[in-house]
């Protein structure tokens, strides 16, 4: 099972989604940039970071990489994607995924340690979770917000197309609020078809003991892997 | 810019030639900042008036921040007083970018802390960000892999309005740049006292490593080798002291304005580490330098001197942003993400591919020659031409007058004994809660829940707990962990015993995490060292930290020192931080702080 | 060499934290006359020659591609810069 | 209701990596003929009667105060938002 990793100018979590895959017993695969081939992988991660500085929107030049002239037929033909925190954003900016990441609501980067919970088990990247499981991984953002048009939000949501919700509690330092300003609590969302998932948080930090806040991130990897041997 | 062609045909270009011809020409030497005999000490190592270039190569490098001038004979001591045996882990010492140590396994740790004060307090955010670009530079300049930053802040009064300008901004820049590159921040400290208010301390530190083998050193050998610039362009950030010098070769205006602050580009610098890694993995750098403070004429001069022969640079070849910026104001500008680099020519093909590929600009600015000069040429015209040692590292040295302050007895005797002490349970109860909710005492996770302390997933202890600690070997779990402390207080209070208890804390966060303690670094913020009683301080607290370390027999293998933090003859209190790294065999067993489980026993240990 | 302003402003139905901030920050500086603010992004390109009705055209061009994100932002205007549309902070 | 619109651009001769990052990525896109850029910040600011020479100056201070850092940054433009300055991207 090979799972390809791609790393722009300005990616920092590459090498953290690597030993993600690896962990998970999946194969890595460096994907470049620059390179508009794929290299025959079964899927790809679109990892965390700063793709160009993320000085213009966040994703907003990382779209229009070569490598993602064939990353984005290929995802419309089915192959698993997910987007973490930056690669949902290029993932939104490429309009594999709707709405938009914009400026955190109280305007600064967060670091957390954040629960989630998973509102759908039919993707190809979260079929090893149970429905309504609450999960906690790392959350680590500045533009994290997930906002859309009022329509949008509401198709999404009767489509189950919202992957993970921000648990709001009362006590977890946020005042009732969820971390960012997202609209509707949304972490994360799924295409139609179920094989491109983008979220703010990052599972590829919470594989290993000893690191992380918890090994919620690992199911996320071995789902792909199950998934793609199904497909 | 159109300004290029004007520049060029302005006669006041200031050659060696001239130079000698042109003994009597007057010098902003005291502008610049050196002393008279300082000037007339420059006259004697090149036997003529030097060209304004020169001039101000000269007086950036003597500066008290390049030197070490006042500091340098008390620094001695971190030399004199470390043993054979405490040097056995030490693979590079003070002198160098950064100094590094053994921690075994074939992997070598280098650390380094740096302060960026007085840039932080008039823009914050790109003051404090620019700091933590400075600090990685010198780490990937020996050869390491960045692996974590750590931030010791220092801060004004809380509820000052001046806070509220500087503390966000200042948080936010370490943040903004540390984050966007890829590096988790894994602890520093943050401290309210009003003696900081005009003064707050920026200091920040970075840990990288890398295989025993692949350490890199700041040095220009072989000759016929490439001297190559590369990463951002060059523009004139903070030359504003230097523009004295410009004025006097512009005819008419004067220059164009010429921003004292430097804005930092951490995508730059991103992009930079992994250029730098790739050039490392593929053997093709002979020697490399960062630049920061003193930009092109520390990088030139340090490199030149370092090696074993001489040095050609064409300055006219160096990239520039801003094209109307004068020779003197290239060798002097402070413009962030920039690396210089010695390569052989058989190996320059393969280099420049690499940093092609990372979309690095990259030029051959000049050679390694024979002899021992650093020669500068602007458009084949020799505009510097001295030996590289005498800029780099003969500076002048000072001993400067030192008298224990008078107002030390007095503080000294008012002991805790003459404070009121809460008598009733209300009492004692208000007394707790004004402690716990003082903001030297509070919880930090306003400040630090901004910094990314996963990235990279190396991360095995970071805030809440008293050190960092970070994986180095993915195989094994090898790591390293690093704590600053310092309290401003006690060294006010006692100079040599405050920096022992500084270290003494460091040391004991760093071993209670289950580490062993391995080297220190230190940032040593003080006043001005032309008051006596500032002196006395500096002197005390390196004399408490040398025998501080000669007793826990670990060396100091590098770091800084900052003086001036004074607004008019008000010092901030002494404020030696020192950083200890430690070593483990395998980090997924260290020790957090607070305990875990009901039901585990408390003991306490000590006296 | 002539210039080309690009203007980049949020939808008005999208929250715009910094907009906020700034309305929020306003009062406490003495300035109550203002109800609302928002924030936005502001291009200068440069070009050799002269701004032609082509160099617009691209300008355009790059505002609706790159510049912006029309899921939530809208270009407000693409002109060249003259010294009116500079305009004097007397 | 008015609105007045303020531009705060960096100083030329501050480092723009925001600007920069759009200059890389233009040709990629195939327009090549933008041979610099620089990115600011534009401001919309509405007050509830009518844009009066009062508001314009409370506006300008707000702009040297709080909207802009003179460190590093020129306030460019404080003007009214009329449909000219506007500007339509046909
Ligand atoms: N407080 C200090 N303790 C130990 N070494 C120091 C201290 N201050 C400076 N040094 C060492 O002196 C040397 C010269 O400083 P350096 O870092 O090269 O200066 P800069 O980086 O400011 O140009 C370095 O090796 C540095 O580690």
């Amino acid at each position: 099972m090979r799972i390809g990793v791609v790393t722009f100018p300005g990616s920092l979590d590459d090498h953290d989604a690597t030993r993600a895959v690896r962990v998970a017993g999946g194969e890595p695969v460096a994907l470049w940039h620059g390179d508009a081939d794929l290299h025959g992988v079964d899927a790809v991660v679109l990892p965390g970071g700063f793709s160009y500085g993320d000085y213009l929107r966040c994703g907003a030049i990382a779209r229009f990489a070569p490598v993602m002239d064939v990353l984005v037929p290929a995802a419309k033909g089915g192959l698993p994607v997910l987007g973490i925190c930056n690669g949902f954003q290029v993932l939104c900016e490429s309009h594999l995924l709707p709405g938009a990441l914009i400026r955190n609501d109280h305007r600064k980067f967060v670091c957390r340690d954040q629960v989630l919970r998973v509102e759908n088990t039919a993707t190809a990247w979260t079929s090893d979770f149970e429905q309504g499981q609450e999960i906690t991984i790392v959350l680590k953002n500045g533009e994290g917000g997930f906002v859309a048009d009022q329509r949008t939000l509401d198709e999404l949501e009767g489509e189950g197309r919202v992957a993970f919700r921000y648990v709001v509690r009362d006590g977890d330092g946020l005042g009732g609020r969820n971390p960012n300003g997202s609209y509707r609590d949304i972490a994360g969302v799924t295409n139609e078809r179920g094989n491109v998932v983008g979220l703010m948080p990052h599972p590829e930090h919470c594989v290993e003991p000893g690191y992380g806040p918890s090994l919620d991130g690992l199911p996320f990897f071995t789902s792909v892997l199950t998934s793609v041997v199904n497909a | 810019m159109s300004t290029l062609e004007t520049s060029h045909s302005k006669p006041a270009l200031d050659t060696v030639s001239a130079a000698s011809g042109t003994p009597e020409v007057e010098q902003p030497w005291a502008e610049l900042g050196l002393k008279p005999d300082e000037y007339q000490r420059i006259r004697d190592i090149l036997g003529r008036r030097p060209t304004s270039s020169e001039l101000a190569m000269y007086s950036v490098m003597w500066s008290e921040h390049c030197s070490y001038k006042s500091s340098k004979v008390h620094l001695r001591q971190f030399g004199d007083k470390t043993t054979d045996a405490m040097r056995e882990k030490l693979l590079v010492g003070i002198g160098e970018n950064a100094g590094v140590v053994d921690i075994g396994d074939g992997w070598a740790v280098t650390f380094k802390v740096e302060s960026h004060n007085h840039p932080s307090y008039v823009e914050p955010y790109q003051g404090a960000a620019t700091g933590v670009g400075g600090i990685v530079r010198d780490i990937m300049s020996m050869g390491a892999r960045p692996l974590a930053v750590m931030d010791p802040l220092r801060f004004g009064a809380l509820d000052h309005p001046d806070t509220h300008r500087v503390l966000p901004g200042v948080v936010a820049g370490v943040g903004g740049y540390g984050n966007c590159l890829g590096l988790p921040n894994i602890g520093g400290e943050v401290v309210f006292d009003s003696c900081y208010q005009g003064n707050p301390l920026v200091n920040a530190l970075c840990v990288g490593a890398m295989r025993v083998e692949d350490i890199h050193l700041a040095k220009a050998s072989g000759v016929g080798n490439k001297v190559v610039l590369f990463g951002a362009k060059t523009g004139g950030d903070g030359i504003g002291g230097v523009s004295v010098l410009a004025s006097e070769t512009f005819d008419e205006g004067g220059p164009t304005k010429r921003p004292a602050v430097q804005v930092g580009d951490p995508f730059a610098e991103k992009v930079l580490i992994e250029c730098c890694l790739d050039l490392y993995a593929a053997h093709v750098v002979d020697g490399i330098q960062d630049l920061g403070g003193a930009g092109l004429s520390c990088a030139t001069s340090e490199l030149a001197s370092n090696g074993d022969g001489g040095m050609r640079v064409h300055l006219d070849l160096v990239p520039l942003r801003d094209a109307s910026l004068r020779p003197e104001e290239i060798l002097m500008s402070e413009s962030q993400e920039r690396m210089m680099a010695v390569v052989e020519p058989g190996k320059l093909e393969e280099f420049l591919a690499i940093t092609r590929r990372w979309d690095v600009e990259a030029t051959v600015i000049g050679e390694v020659t024979e002899g021992d000069r650093l020669e500068v040429l602007w458009h084949d015209e020799v505009i510097v031409d001295v030996p590289p040692r005498s800029v780099a590292h003969d500076g002048p040295v000072y001993e400067r007058p030192l008298a224990r302050p008078a107002y030390l007895d007095g503080l000294q005797a008012a002991g805790p004994q003459d404070l009121p002490r809460p008598g009733t349970g209300d009492e004692l109860r208000d007394t707790l809660i004004r402690l716990i909710g003082s903001p030297n005492l509070c919880d930090k996770s306003w400040v630090t829940d901004q910094y990314d302390r996963y990235v990279r997933g190396n991360t095995a202890l970071a805030m809440p707990d008293d050190a960092g600690v970070v994986r180095v070997d993915e195989e094994s779990g090898r790591g390293v962990a690093i704590s600053t402390d310092c309290n401003g207080k006690f060294a006010k209070l006692d100079p040599y015993a405050g920096a022992q208890l500084a270290l003494a804390e460091a040391y004991r966060n760093v071993a209670t995490a289950g580490a062993t303690p391995l080297a220190i670094t230190d940032c040593l913020n003080f006043g001005s060292p032309e008051d006596p009683g500032v002196m006395w301080q500096f002197a005390e607290a390196v004399r408490g930290l040398a025998d501080g370390c000669q007793q826990l027999g670990i060396p100091v293998t590098g770091g800084n020192v900052s003086f001036y933090n004074q607004t008019g003859d008000v010092a901030i209190h002494p404020t030696p931080v020192v950083g200890v790294l430690g070593v483990m065999d395998d980090v997924a067993r260290r020790t957090p702080s607070g305990w875990k489980t009901p039901g585990q026993v408390i003991y306490l240990l000590g006296t | 060499m002539g210039t080309v302003v690009i203007d980049v402003m949020l939808k008005s139905e999208i929250l715009d934290p910094q907009g906020q901030a700034v309305a929020g920050a306003l009062p406490r500086l003495g300035f109550t006359q203002f109800t609302d603010v928002r924030q936005g992004k502001r291009f200068e390109l440069t070009v050799d020659g002269e701004v032609t009705g082509e160099v617009l055209a691209a300008a355009r061009e790059a505002a609706e591609k790159l510049l912006s994100n029309p899921v939530i932002e809208d270009v407000v205007r693409v002109a060249e810069l003259t010294d009116e549309t500079a305009g004097q902070p007397a």
